[in-house]
């Protein structure tokens, strides 16, 4: 089973995915909209990808990115990095806590340091910051006067 | 054979010629109370000291070494911190109960040292149902471990408090039914004629292979009893922080800790007599010569002798085991020590009743 | 939403009613090894739920290395897992280096798994004791020590430090091999050898220490895959997922050991799994001893690195699982966005799972052998 | 029967682990040899640290007060943490032409990590790590260290 594969079955779900080859692994950009679909496809799927080892966001200033590294534990060779664009004003996806249970963790991860709304998550509340913390620290424009040491 | 009975009847005698009966009498109390509340604070002292040394050696530390030759006065010094310390009371604390508990737990441990036979003649009161007096009073610290959990306010607290009531009920069984053992064969139970009764060797040698039984099951069952590990659940350090005691700081704490060492002391005390002969030197059957040359050794040095060496076996358990979960605590109660020690006692009526022992 | 100051003022309230008790486990806590903090729902002894509140040793490591340079951020992991300081450091280096597309000499391979499994032993024999500490006895964490001193001597020597060495750098390592070094790794083999039988006697075979483990803390294979567990407690579960087998780092794919996997999944068996890869990791550590080739310690890299625009990600085992960099460059001399993906993290997500319906007793048998350490699950 | 043979054994089998635990610590509480206790403050005239040992960032100085640091920063920017803040002034060279040299070394002992990046990046040599671990002083000022001694200067033939 080889990256074309992958694609193709992708592309089965989710048409109008663009792919990146560029780097180690095989990059399938989506719409955000279609995430919760593939998601469940792509862990049912002959691929078998029941193994999400990394979830994590990345702000690029003007937008969001959540990136999703999927693999699978039965081919261990088979990896596929899925991302997400999101709107930096309003970003919202759908949860993959019910499908891979890591994810529940992580996306408070996300959630609260850089304020990704996941619909559908059983408990989104803050899991490391105090309850009263007012903005998301790892985005690239946060200010915190007081504890951020600039060197 | 030396004995401290001439001091006792010497100082008896004296004060009823000197003073009224009732004068002596008062007096002769106030006698055994500094001598108990010295004797309490030397074993405090001491056994903390052991406890230590004792867990350092086994865990390759030197252990205190600071405080004096060898660090012999760092429990000295440990107490006059707490003794300085603040004894915090908390704020929703029941505050009689609070205070009064490590008070109660102290008293049942005093109480219990009444039928103690440190030497020949050398005893508090002889009463004729010695061992029943320490059976009973002994299950009463439970009252004072319970008070302290439930009055701190603490769930922690009220946990260890709880598993503490469990185990030391659950636990008076086989320590009661490991004394009746020696009872039995004894056929008395006053602490001088079980002592007696070992005049030609002690019970553990005598009473073949159930009194060694007896014997281990007495151990296990004080090393529960007095809340030691394996079995320190109540405390659970990793668990409960420190469980009943959770809230107690200063003094208060200190008497705990004091009452834990002295019941130590006393539950050892109580096996020595029991099962080792208490103060009555190394017998064996009719060597005149060897018992003989036993009895220049003073029977109070007998007595210490074999309560230290049962208290060390103790403080090798609590820095060897890991701990007991509680419902593993209570099977082997209920599953192990109770039908294994009934069936001891069976053997052990046989024993006595045919006459098979030594 | 159920906020955590609501939590805390109901947990400290003394409200039993229900029957159901909340009490808080840390955040200081002598089991949580650390600031973890965690609320439990009681019903008598029984846990009805654990929620872990986390962040008391928050340090945003991800957002600190953004304004570091790719020399100087490595140092910074070492603070994540600081049991296995020089294998976090180890995955920072190699995504660098592939990055920089920089081949490692040989010698420089060979001492840096050495030193990872070195580390390895050393994290396990302080979880090893610590965890028997959990359990009420106290004594074999002298002898873990005791053991886990001698490679911290042997690190010294070599590295400088003890626990935070900051051997790893781009390319290679810092300092070359100690002289002392062969000599002493396998004094310390022996040594090693010889004194963890004591363990088997102490630990292993006591039958309080088996009656806490067995059977508690079962976490099956899917829920393992599921949440993401991974190092010695999916493999306890029956999953392989040691990275040095499944995709080989440097020269692991060059040397014999097995990867330790059990089935039964309870807290026994991720004992026993970190007990056997103590000897696998003895065994690759004689394999390599006497074989360290001649030659540079160090490729030559540039002064001042700077990574292609791009994203990389590379994987190793650290002692308590896959710990993954993932580093999105921009083309500077910083990394753009940095994630950790930490083992401890994940792990502790099942605790929750696998824990319920224990006795308190087991949470501490099941936390012990999870073998947590706040700062990697904090970062 | 069977029964009563498996709860016997098993009986047995307890004891006999539990005794060998006990064996064990008994073995060590009669050998005090194996004790590894440490006596730190005391053993002090002894105590051997290997010649890597990271503890402090020190610049030597030769007999004739003189060391080998040009001033030229690359220890401050491989620094992590901001621990080190470098000073430079112009010296005037015989032949007349500024140069840039080394004014005041400033060193933050609290800030420091001890990750030995300067020392990696000093192109002279002119840092390096001193083994002397006990940092701890009344007064958090004094941490803060100058390195250069005064009136200390470049060594000849350093560039």
């Amino acid at each position: 089973m080889t990256n074309e594969d992958i694609k193709q079955y992708i592309s089965g779900i989710v048409p109008d995915t663009v792919y990146d080859e560029t780097g180690e692994w095989l990059n399938a950009n989506i719409p955000p909209q279609s995430w919760k679909q593939l998601a469940q496809a792509l862990r049912n799927s002959p691929f078998s990808f029941d193994y999400l080892f990394c979830l994590t966001c990345v702000d690029w200033k003007t937008h969001l990115t959540m990136v999703y590294h999927l693999s699978s534990t039965a081919n261990r060779q088979l990896t596929v990095v899925v991302k997400a664009k999101l709107d930096r004003n309003n970003p919202e996806i759908d949860t993959v806590s019910d499908i891979w249970r890591t994810a529940e963790f992580h996306e408070r991860e996300v959630f609260e340091m850089f304020g990704v709304q996941f619909k559908g998550h059983p408990d989104l509340r803050k899991l490391i910051l105090p309850d009263d913390f007012e903005g998301y620290p790892m985005r690239k424009d946060f200010e915190d006067p007081v504890n951020m040491i600039r060197l | 054979m030396f004995s401290l009975e001439s001091i006792t009847n010497a100082v008896q005698d004296w004060l009823n010629a000197n003073f009224s009966p009732m004068w002596a009498l008062i007096i002769q109390c106030a006698i055994v109370i500094l001598l108990a509340m010295g004797l309490f604070a030397t074993l405090g002292l001491v056994l903390v000291l052991m406890e230590r040394k004792v867990a350092a050696h086994m865990q390759i530390r030197l252990g205190p070494n600071r405080v004096g030759p060898k660090g012999m006065f760092q429990t000295a010094a440990d107490t006059l911190k707490l003794i300085m310390k603040e004894g915090l009371t908390p704020e929703g604390a029941d505050k009689l109960l609070f205070n009064l508990a490590p008070f109660v737990v102290m008293i049942v441990s005093m109480l219990l040292l009444a039928p103690l036979a440190f030497s020949n003649g050398f005893q508090l009161w002889d009463l004729n149902i010695g061992v029943l007096f320490i059976s009973a009073v002994s299950s009463v610290s439970v009252i004072g471990i319970l008070m302290a959990g439930w009055a701190s306010n603490n769930k922690y607290s009220l946990l260890g408090a709880m598993r503490s009531g469990a185990q030391i009920v659950s636990y008076e069984l086989s320590a009661g039914l490991s004394i009746i053992s020696i009872v039995v064969l004894a056929g008395s139970l006053q602490i001088s004629d079980i002592i007696n009764s070992q005049q030609d060797g002690w019970w553990i040698f005598k009473g073949h292979i159930p009194a060694i039984i007896s014997f281990v099951i007495f151990i296990i069952a004080v090393t529960a009893e007095t809340n030691r590990a394996p079995f320190d659940l109540a405390e659970a350090e990793s668990e409960l922080t420190a469980g009943f005691h959770t809230e107690y700081s200063g003094m208060k704490f200190a008497l705990f800790f004091l009452a834990e060492y002295i019941n130590i002391f006393i539950a050892c005390a109580i096996g020595a007599t029991l099962f080792l002969g208490g103060w009555m030197p190394l017998h064996i059957g009719h060597w005149q010569a060897f018992n003989h040359v036993m009895d220049y050794i003073p029977g109070v040095v007998w007595f210490f002798g074999k309560t230290f060496f049962l208290i060390f076996v103790i403080m090798w358990f609590r820095w060897t085991f890991p701990r007991l979960r509680i419902d593993q605590l209570l099977n082997l109660e209920w599953k192990y020590l109770l039908p294994i020690s009934l069936f001891n006692l069976l053997l052990v009526t046989l024993i006595a009743i045919m006459g098979w022992h030594f | 939403m159920y906020s955590e100051t609501q939590i805390l003022k109901e947990a400290s309230a003394g409200d039993i009613d229900g029957g159901e008790l909340v009490i808080n486990v840390g955040p200081q806590h002598p089991a949580t090894h650390g600031v973890l903090h965690l609320v439990i729902t009681l019903q008598g002894e029984t846990i009805k739920k654990i929620e872990p509140h986390l962040g008391y040793i928050h340090r945003s490591i991800e957002k600190m290395c953004e304004s570091l340079s790719y020399r100087q951020f490595i140092y910074v992991t070492s603070r994540m897992d600081y049991l296995s300081a020089h294998i976090n450091n180890h995955a920072c280096a190699l995504c660098v280096e592939k990055g920089l597309q920089v081949e490692v000499p040989p010698r420089a391979k060979v001492i840096r798994v050495l030193m990872d499994e070195l580390t390895r032993i050393a994290s396990h024999e302080l979880w090893l004791g610590a965890m028997a500490m959990d359990l009420g006895a106290f004594t074999p964490f002298f002898y873990a020590f005791r053991e886990r001193e001698a490679i911290n001597e042997i690190m010294e020597e070599t590295c400088g430090a003890r626990l935070t060495m900051n051997y790893m750098v781009p390319g290679g390592v810092m300092f070359d091999l100690h002289p002392n070094f062969q000599k002493k790794v396998k004094a310390f083999i022996t040594q090693f050898k010889k004194k963890v039988v004591e363990f088997d006697d102490l630990v292993t075979n006591n039958i309080i220490f088996q009656n806490r483990m067995k059977g508690i803390g079962v976490l099956s294979k899917e829920d393992a895959i599921s949440y993401g567990c991974t190092g010695p407690v999916a493999r306890a579960s029956g999953v392989h997922c040691d990275i040095r087998k499944i995709y080989p780092y440097e020269i692991y794919d060059q040397l014999e050991f097995d990867e330790i996997t059990e089935s039964a999944g309870d807290s026994f068996a991720r004992y026993m799994v970190r007990v056997r890869e103590m000897h696998q990791s003895a065994k690759i550590i004689e394999q390599l001893i006497d074989n360290i080739p001649e030659g540079d310690y160090q490729a030559k890299t540039k002064a001042v690195l700077k990574l292609p625009k791009g994203e990389f990600y590379s994987r190793v085992e650290t002692a308590r699982g896959e710990l993954g960099v993932y580093i999105v460059s921009e083309g500077g001399t910083t990394p753009y966005r940095i994630k950790f993906r930490s083992p401890g993290f994940s792990n502790l997500s099942a605790l929750d799972h696998i824990a319920r319906g224990g006795k308190i007793g087991d949470l501490m048998a099941t936390m012990g052998t999870l073998d947590l350490v706040i700062p990697d699950i904090d970062r | 029967m069977a029964f009563i043979k498996q709860y016997i054994s098993e009986v047995f089998g307890a004891v006999r682990s539990l005794w060998k635990g006990m064996r064990t610590t008994g073995r060590y509480f009669v050998r005090p040899k194996e004790i590894i206790t440490q006596q730190y403050p005391d053993n002090r005239d002894t105590l051997v640290l290997p010649e890597r040992f990271r503890g402090e960032v020190v610049m030597p100085h030769d007999e004739n007060n003189e060391h080998a640091c040009t001033g030229c920063t690359a220890c401050e920017l491989a620094c992590p943490n901001g621990t080190i803040k470098i000073i430079t002034k112009f010296d005037i060279t015989p032949e007349g032409k500024k140069k840039k040299a080394l004014d005041t070394f400033i060193y933050h002992l609290e800030l420091c990590t001890m990750c030995n990046l300067c020392i990696e990046a000093c192109p002279t040599d002119a840092i390096k790590m001193a083994k002397n671990f006990e940092h701890s002083v009344y007064d958090r000022s004094k941490l803060t260290k100058r390195l250069n001694k005064p009136g200390s200067k470049i060594r000849e033939g350093i560039e």
